[in-house]
């Protein structure tokens, strides 16, 4: 889909173009930044991510399998060993422990990647390389009949550049 | 039409960050400093080379162990274990204070972490990668050390869950695998800086591949601090979890001096101390030839001292702790023990530890010392130093000087054990010149995040 | 979007190297399995244990049911009839030239079947126990060049040792047609110990 | 010039069998390579021989030739190798029970270094030769020298029963006078006295009917006379508790018997006599004590102890040079106390003694071939160029004799003289017979085939050359000896074929006479100079020597100092102080005779103004004057690999002097001073001291019976045994130790237990391994030490050569002194008493073995990562060797620190630290894993043997009888100290012993519920003595 992107210099027409972007219907935008900026979210008001439920999903697996291989294991072939219990909880909690920061910390990178789609092969349009560096930039998605008004409101807020995207 | 947009505060976005970076002005700044650093010198190039050739040296030493027989090193029995181990815990320990720095730092919003807190992430992931090699060339049969990982196989045999040595197999490799991926997590954007500057193709295409495509959008940037926060919220029990179970090798065994319920916080405190001296020992070399003193601020410095100073304390307890017990247990074994410690056959060790860990770190109550980069690099190796032999302390002696007497021994490392410890920093040093030439010493982004953005009107608004 | 399914690509091809990882722990067979070299005697077994002859194992292996070692036939044995059986087939005059040079050599025979030499495996016990030789050497008597039938490989033994012997099976392996397809009830399986140190010394 | 060992006669085919599938399955076998040699041969029988089932032990009964005693033994042969050597039960000597030294001779048989083939010297370079070239070459001599043939002489290792006869008659065949008998371990003052006194020369010694028994310098536990009978007998007597018979000991150094005796009264060397008159009541205690350095108070208390206890056993070594006067004047005593016949029986006498050469007569000898008119010698056996002092100049002599004939099998110093060399067979390879009591026949028959062929049994070989002689061979009209040998033996067929099976018979045999005795050389000891006295003494472990070139007795540590591989001079710590000589310092030892050089050790148990040292090692050659490199395959001259150029010869020191008894004199003065070398000392021994832990208990014989009298506070020993459970043996066939899941009472059974459940159908957990040690028996002698290491293929450590390759020190010993030694069995020697180093006589030696305790808790086990150790259902603490990854936490953990790991490729043959040169790798035991570099390994209990008894009991399908076996210390202990057996079973022995009140556990603190059990030594010191000595 064609759109246009502009990008700014400062934080603060930033944020003003997005709530005038939001506010004049125009909703499928993308906004760049160099670094996370509270600013620019709220204006977004994007949903909260869902990252947190798959680091509580993988945690509790994770834990559960740890305890569950070493029970199992040690009951498969019950040695005893130093006259202790064959499947002993306690010290069976480390691997409990060890194995939910492992599945969990790893099922948050997973969701990091899922939901924020990389690894991805291919630079996307409406991306400039100023915007890992000193630039905002917002990516309007639009149809060819707003484009003008659209880049008129990103010009009107200071937007340094405006490029129409194909 | 006036809009009436909120007014946006122009502080920078870590809230408790007072401390500031004076001499930095702009993002651009940033970049071009920071990015700067990468490119390689002559005198870079020949650190690489002398890691390198120690690393060699270790290496052909470990083969020549592996063929001929671990008998070529200095084991005397009873003193079963002896410098790999050793060293072994004392790279673990290194790791740790990058791991407290960079994710409990972070929990904590500690201004002065966002400097450092890169190196010290990278020492940890490295020093964890050494630590994790002792493990296997201190086994009789090294070839033999996947039996440790419990893996579905034709034996119908697993692990023994019980051992203390199956905790550190997952407790290491969680740990590596936690930190690594702490590292390059925080490592996406910068890299994406990197790919967006770098002019040559080839060296382009690698950070982009690196960089997974990732574009700074909303929804990443989204994303990302959530997951950084909660991979930083698992990395924090690890810096206590990991350095506890390796105590737990000694805890659990029934030898005099080893036997002790004090030992999971005292490594625990022990290993922070050491890393923090490590930390000092790459950091001030860095901020000084890089010319970054405008980013590591001394303020930074003199709040890593006070760290370096609490951590020293604790260790200090801990070691007086361990004697006043001994004293009052009634136990013969452990009295004789420890008394052996401080004024037997192994006191020049003990008291190298105590002096390296215990008095010299005092110093740090002067905040002028605290402000001196260079009494802070000396005594960080002097910290290093100590700390490799207070592992000694507890390996050898305690086994030298068991229940038996018939079998009281002695120890005494060969060149063999001395080539593998080089080899050892070799590796080490080896990945990290690599790193800091190759990928930014210090946060891009959250060096950013500490400067106050770009505003058009103090006050915002439009016209 | 199209960027989706670029996306995919990658974590579905780490699915698959996941997938390959598990697969390769289970690959446990011993290398030495099916293994058949060839002997300096081409002896063939069928014509001897099989067929109208149909003599016993412990014929010539005499020694299997009173020690660890099966033992082999000494030369003397097969010359017991071949000094006037076959005498003029080639492989006779072979076994007959071991046999003429009085000082000279025995029959060189290459082994086949082998545990490590820090498993104990008594032969003994377990022919007394009445597992049949074919159980673990397999069909020897239709194999006109041996090989090695079973795996060796240690949960093939404690398979057996755990979950028991079942002598129908065992009897089948000789030969016998057993129609029956009911199972053999556990009580009748003969179970052996599985402690590690009953091998293992 | 060596070939591959084999050549079996024609006929029974036994060695090619076992050479390719005995040394594949043995020797190569290691933990680590699984299926490496997976394409090895199988070589069948080409005639299969008689009474040999592949894998199954054939035993042969035979005669022990390694000291003059002649004891029994039973040769446990596999696929016609001899793999163990025990003891033969029904003997009358050793009852079952055989010494280190003893065990040793399959080392002697199958050393790498013994002759392949005869050789012959032609211009001082020797060359192999063809057994009728060595014969013809021989027997022209013979002929060449018939002029001299009376002055001819034949020195042959003293032996009983009937081939000294048999050598006589065939010297005086060949016009030859007879041979000379030597044994330079005889104690020849004793012998003499003894005939004189007893008419026999070695009377049964019978301790266990005495009330007292004193010795005077005569060390009866160390090698002394018959000295495992002694010791059976000894061990017997001191384990009847408050009935056991005190023991006082006189001399000026604490041997191993002395260690083992209540009272040490020490005096100077040589002046026992002054003690011996003054109890026999001539001259007063005083005077006895100014003589000789003891105090009068402690002289009085013996006499009166003397006086009442009645019978009493007096014995006395005569090695002094007034030997014979003492042990005649201890004669008298005993026969003033009413002793002979008691204590003292001539009737059963021990008949290996008799027929011994005085010194004399090898002096004479000596002195025939220094005058040059000898023109041919023969040596079988001894090697008097190394035993002999060194001022007898005994090698120049022997160099004027024209033509010298070495029937030994090993290079010795003497040999490497000789002009020609026909290699004997050894003792387990040929016939022989011995009378070893009154009546009572002992069979030598060869155990297997020679390992050798290019070997050849000497009695043969004079037979041979004898038929070459018309006049001679009349008189042997037989084939070979042995026939020669069974047409002497009494009885018919079927008493001979019996006879074959147990290797004993009735009988006698008639004796050769002596010939008149040659007047003793006036001693020709220059005037004794120096300021400290000199003790020489043959070694316990190594004997004159013989022993030296057995790896096993190298790594064997003495039993008094804990030295291994080395020489060492004992001095006391105080004579050290004054000298500023700490362990390890080079010291010079100077006598009239000669110099040596060796490291101090300080000691103990001797006294200030005395240094001792321990002959038999020092063997040299001149030609190769350095250490075997491992590598070179030549004959190895100084007595081969494991001897030459190992410590010094103390010989040097000697005068060469006869005492009236016509033995050599070991005793002198010398001059000890300092030198600046400083080497480590060799020794399995950390600290010597218990540091107050208990580990080896004792209680004086006043507390027998009594309850053990409550301890509090620092009183407390550590370990002090409890008695309110069956110690240690609450079976830990559960999920803990104590057993409650095992209790037939337990719930969840053979659920999640299932092999540890006793109920299990298959009855894994039915029995529970145990072992009682009574430290009551044991003095310390160290043959369990050595039945362990031939029993379980353990390597040894200490050769020069065996350490790494690059760094490596090449240094006998050097292992050792890393502390690397593999002794699965330690014998621990603790001193109490003595604190200050300062001299007293009242320190107290308590020797206690120390092997893997079995713990029902055991900390090795948990550890682990691999499950490479764990607790076997039976109660044994299990190490599976091809599972051990060698992690080390196991040894770490263990408090008892009885784990061995393999440092060095010790099992891997194609390694230059590999412990079993061919052919020594023939005894390796086909049922024990030769463990591979990087494993743990340590004592088994001897599970194979386990193993092997429950696979017969199956074979004959019945349960394993009470006592059916027991373990290789067990049967090999000459003190019956060891008791092997199922605690879970009352008919077993060993139930006794667990339930004694002296039972306890070492580091029974440590909860480890431990399955070997000590029983508390018993001391029988006086008061005084008492109150001087710590608990």
């Amino acid at each position: 889909m064609p759109g246009l992107v502009g990008a700014f210099h400062e934080l603060d027409s930033t944020v003003n173009a997005i709530g005038d972007l939001r506010r004049n219907k125009f909703n499928e935008f993308t906004v760049y930044s160099p670094l996370p900026r509270h600013e620019l979210e709220h204006a977004i008001e994007a949903p909260p991510s869902r990252v947190r439920i798959f680091t509580l999903v993988g945690g509790i697996c994770g834990a559960t399998f740890g305890y569950w291989i070493a029970i199992w294991a040690s009951r498969y072939w019950p040695l005893v060993v130093g006259g202790k219990a064959v499947a002993t909880w306690v010290p069976y909690t480390i691997f409990g422990f060890e194995v939910m920061v492992l599945v969990g910390s790893l099922s948050t990178v997973f969701a990091l990647f899922a939901l924020s789609r990389v690894p991805r092969l291919t630079m996307t349009v409406g991306y400039d390389e100023r915007f890992s560096q000193g630039h905002f930039g917002i990516f309007v998605e639009t149809a060819a009949e707003r484009a003008k008004e659209a880049a008129e409101l990103l010009k009107k807020h200071g937007a340094v550049e405006v490029r129409h995207e194909a | 039409m006036a809009t009436a947009t909120p007014p946006v505060e122009m502080r920078p976005n870590i809230p408790s960050a007072t401390i500031r970076l004076p001499a930095v002005k702009d993002y651009e700044q940033v970049d071009r400093e920071i990015i700067g650093t990468l490119k390689p010198t002559l005198g870079w190039f020949a650190a690489l080379m002398t890691a390198i050739v120690c690393l060699l040296i270790g290496v052909s030493a470990w083969f020549y162990q592996v063929y001929a027989g671990l008998g070529v090193a200095g084991y005397h029995p009873p003193v079963m274990w002896g410098v790999y181990i050793i060293t072994f815990v004392f790279w673990v320990g290194i790791g740790h204070a990058g791991t407290l720095i960079s994710a409990i730092l972070y929990l904590f919003r500690a201004g002065f972490r966002t400097s450092i807190y890169r190196c010290a992430e990278a020492m940890t992931v490295f020093a964890v990668m050494t630590a994790g090699l002792f493990p296997i060339l201190h086994l009789g049969r090294p070839w033999k050390f996947f039996w440790l990982i419990p893996y579905p196989n034709w034996r119908l045999l697993w692990p023994q869950f019980k051992s203390p040595l199956v905790w550190d197999v997952f407790a290491i490799l969680t740990y590596l695998t936690v930190s690594s991926t702490f590292l390059y997590i925080g490592l996406i954007p910068d890299i994406a800086t990197l790919r967006d500057k770098e002019t040559n193709p080839v060296r382009k295409a690698i950070y982009g591949a690196m960089s997974l495509g990732w574009r700074n959008s909303d929804r990443e940037w989204r994303h990302f601090t959530r997951a950084y926060l909660f991979l930083a919220a698992f990395s924090t029990p690890l810096v206590l979890s990991v350095h506890s179970v390796v105590s737990f090798d000694f805890a659990m065994a029934l030898t005099p001096g080893w036997h002790a319920t004090i030992f999971p916080p005292y490594f625990v405190a022990g290993a922070i101390f050491s890393g923090i001296g490590m930390v000092f020992t790459i950091i001030i070399p860095i901020r000084k030839f890089f010319n970054l003193k405008h980013y590591v601020t001394l303020n930074d410095l003199d709040a890593a001292a006070k760290m370096c100073l609490f951590t020293s304390l604790v260790v200090g307890l801990a070691y007086l702790t361990e004697f006043q017990i001994a004293w009052m247990s009634g136990n013969q074994f452990e009295k004789d023990y420890f008394w052996n410690r401080l004024f037997g056959q192994w006191a020049w060790a003990a008291w190298i530890m105590l002096i390296c860990n215990m008095v010299l770190p005092l110093s740090l109550f002067s905040q002028k010392l605290r402000r001196n980069p260079t009494w802070l690099f000396i005594l960080s190796i002097f910290i290093n130093i100590g700390m490799w032999f207070e592992r000694f302390v507890i390996v050898v002696p305690s086994l030298s000087h068991e229940f038996e007497p018939w079998q009281w021994g002695s120890y005494a490392p060969t060149w063999v054990d001395y080539a593998i410890l080089l080899g050892s920093f070799g590796w080490f040093f080896m990945w990290f010149l690599l790193f800091i030439k190759q990928l930014p010493v210090m946060a891009i982004s959250e060096l950013k995040e500490v400067l106050p953005p770009r505003v058009k009107t103090a006050g915002g608004g439009g016209h | 979007m199209t960027q989706r399914r670029k996306w995919t690509a990658i974590p579905g091809l780490l699915l698959l190297a996941v997938g390959a990882v598990a697969l390769s722990a289970y690959s446990g067979a011993s290398s030495s399995q099916n293994n058949s070299p060839v002997q300096p005697i081409a002896f063939p077994h069928p014509l001897h244990a099989a067929g109208n002859l149909n003599m016993n194992c412990l014929y010539c292996h005499n020694t299997a049911n009173k020690s660890p070692d099966p033992g082999l036939p000494a030369v003397s044995t097969c010359m017991g009839c071949h000094l006037i059986v076959r005498a003029d087939k080639p492989e006779i005059q072979k076994l007959a030239k071991y046999y003429a040079m009085g000082a000279g050599t025995p029959v060189p025979w290459v082994r086949i079947h082998k545990v490590p030499d820090y498993v104990r495996f008594p032969h003994m016990r377990h022919v007394n126990a009445g597992v049949t030789c074919q159980s673990c050497h397999g069909p020897v008597q239709q194999m006109t060049q041996v090989y090695q039938y079973s795996s060796l490989n240690m949960g093939w033994c404690v398979n057996c040792h755990v979950n028991g012997y079942d002598p129908r099976e065992g009897l089948k392996a000789t030969g016998v047609v057993d129609t029956s397809t009911t199972v053999t009830p556990d009580a009748e399986r003969k179970r052996a110990r599985y402690d590690c140190a009953s091998c293992h010394y | 010039m060596i070939d591959s060992p084999e050549g079996a006669k024609p006929g029974v085919r036994r060695r090619e069998f076992l050479k390719v599938l005995g040394v594949g399955a043995a020797a190569s076998a290691s933990a680590c390579d699984a299926f490496q040699d997976n394409a090895g041969k199988l070589i069948p029988y080409l005639v299969s021989p008689d009474q040999t089932v592949p894998g199954v032990s054939t035993y042969f009964a035979s005669v022990c030739r390694e000291c003059s005693a002649a004891c029994g033994i039973i040769a446990e042969t596999r696929d016609g190798r001899v793999i163990k050597l025990e003891g033969n039960p029904e003997h009358p000597l050793n009852h079952g029970a055989l010494c280190a030294r003893g065990q040793s001779a399959v080392q002697g048989l199958y050393n790498p270094d013994r002759f392949r083939t005869p050789m012959i010297k032609t211009a001082g370079a020797w060359k192999a030769a063809t057994w009728d070239e060595a014969i013809a070459l021989l027997s022209a001599k013979i002929v060449e020298q018939k002029s001299k043939a009376g002055a001819a002489v034949f020195l042959n290792q003293h032996e009983g029963g009937s081939f000294p006869s048999f050598l006589d008659s065939w010297l005086s065949s060949m016009g030859m006078r007879p041979h000379v008998s030597v044994d330079f371990e005889a104690d020849h003052a004793a012998i003499e006295a003894n005939k004189r006194s007893y008419g026999v020369a070695w009377p049964e010694l019978a301790f266990g009917q005495a009330k007292l028994i004193v010795s005077f310098g005569a060390d009866f536990l160390d090698g002394w006379g018959s000295s495992v009978q002694h010791q059976l007998d000894f061990a017997d007597a001191r384990a009847k508790g408050a009935a056991a018979p005190r023991f006082v000991y006189i001399g000026a150094r604490r041997s191993l018997t002395g260690l083992n005796a209540d009272q040490w009264i020490s005096c100077t060397p040589g002046s026992e006599l002054a003690i011996v008159n003054f109890l026999q009541g001539r001259g007063t205690a005083q005077a006895a004590a100014t003589a000789s350095g003891a105090t009068a108070e402690s002289l009085t208390a013996l006499a009166r102890e003397i006086a009442t206890a009645k019978p009493s056993l007096l014995v006395a070594g005569g090695r002094g040079e007034n030997g014979l006067d003492v042990a005649l004047g201890v004669a008298a005593l005993n026969r003033s106390a009413g002793n002979v016949g008691v204590t003292i029986r001539s009737a059963d006498a021990v008949l290996g003694f008799e027929g011994i050469s005085k010194q004399g007569d090898l002096s004479a000898a000596v002195e025939r071939m220094r005058g040059g008119n000898v023109g041919i010698a023969f040596v079988r056996g001894p090697n008097p160029a190394y035993s002999m002092a060194s001022s007898a100049k005994f090698a120049e002599a022997f160099a004027k004799v024209a033509f010298k004939v070495s029937f030994s099998l090993y290079p010795d110093e003497t040999t490497e003289m000789c002009d020609l060399i026909l290699p004997d067979l050894h003792s387990l390879e040929q016939w022989g017979d011995s009378e070893p009591v009154k009546g009572t026949l002992g069979l030598q028959q060869p155990a297997m085939d020679p390992v050798y062929k290019g070997s050849r049994s000497a009695a043969d070989v004079l037979m041979a050359v004898a038929k070459k002689d018309a006049a001679a061979a009349s008189r042997f009209p037989q084939p070979d000896y042995r026939s020669w040998l069974i047409a002497r033996v009494p009885g018919n067929t079927a008493t001979r074929s019996t006879m074959f099976a147990k290797g004993l018979g009735s009988g006698n045999i008639t004796r050769r006479e002596m010939p008149a005795p040659s007047a003793t050389q006036s001693a020709t000891a220059a005037a004794a100079t120096g300021d400290y006295f000199l003790v020489t003494y043959p070694s316990p472990t190594l004997g004159d020597g013989r022993g030296a070139n057995k790896p096993w007795l190298q790594e064997l540590p003495d039993p008094v100092t804990k030295v291994l591989w080395s020489s060492w001079v004992e001095l006391h710590p105080e004579t050290a102080a004054k000298l500023h000589v700490e362990r390890g310092d080079v010291l010079e030892v100077t006598t009239s005779a000669g110099t040596v050089r060796a490291p101090a050790l300080p000691y103990l148990g001797i006294r200030p103004d005395t240094v001792a040292i321990a002959l038999g090692q020092g063997h040299s050659s001149p030609s190769q004057p350095t250490y075997h490199d491992g590598k070179d395959t030549s004959v190895q001259w100084g007595y081969g690999r494991y001897s030459r150029s190992v410590g010094i010869n103390a010989n040097a020191l000697l005068s060469g002097a006869t005492n009236s008894g016509g033995g050599s004199i070991a005793t002198g003065k010398c001059s000890v001073t300092k030198t600046a070398e400083k080497v480590q000392v060799p020794t399995t021994e950390g600290s010597a001291r218990q540091h107050g832990r208990g580990i080896a208990q004792a209680m004086h014989v006043s507390e027998i019976g009594r309850p053990p009298a409550e301890e509090v506070g620092h009183g407390k020993i550590p370990g002090a045994a409890s008695h309110e459970f069956l110690p240690g043996l609450r079976s830990p066939v559960a999920a803990d130790a104590q057993g409650e899941l095992g209790a037939p009472s337990a719930k969840n059974q053979g659920t999640q237990l299932g092999m540890y459940d006793p109920n299990h159908p298959l009855g894994m957990a039915k029995r529970r391994w145990a072992m009682t040690v009574d430290l009551a028996r044991c003095t310390g002698c160290s043959a369990c030490v050595t039945a362990c290491y031939a029993e379980n293929n353990i390597p040894t450590v200490g050769a020069p050569w065996q350490n790494g390759v690059v760094y490596a020190e090449k240094r006998p010993g050097f292992n050792i002194t890393r502390g690397r030694e593999m002794n699965w069995l330690r014998l621990e020697r603790y001193y109490e008493g003595a604190d200050d180093g300062a001299f007293t006589e009242n320190f107290e030696a308590r020797f206690i073995p120390m092997m893997c305790q079995h713990c029902g808790n055991a900390p090795c086990e948990p550890v682990c990562p691999v499950f490479a150790t764990y607790h076997a259902p039976d109660g044994l603490n299990v190490q599976v060797y091809n599972r051990c990854v060698g992690t080390r936490y196991c040894s770490n953990n263990c408090p008892y620190k009885v784990r061995y790991f393999n440092w060095f490729g010790y099992g891997e043959p194609d390694r230059i630290q590999y412990a079993f040169p061919e052919p020594l790798n023939w005894q390796l035991n086909p049922d024990v894993t030769v463990r591979g570099k990087g494993v743990m390994e340590k004592c088994t209990m001897c599970v194979q043997r386990i193993r092997e008894a429950e696979n017969r009991a199956a074979l004959e399908k019945r349960e394993v009888a009470a006592d059916e076996f027991t373990t290789a210390c067990a049967a090999a202990c000459p003190s019956r100290a060891i008791v092997f057996g199922d605690a879970a079973d009352e008919s077993w022995t060993i139930q006794a012993h667990i339930g004694s009140e002296r039972a306890y556990h070492v580091f029974e603190e440590l909860n480890t519920y431990t399955a070997v059990v000590y029983l508390k030594k018993i001391n029988h010191t006086t008061k005084a003595a008492a109150a001087g000595e710590a608990r």
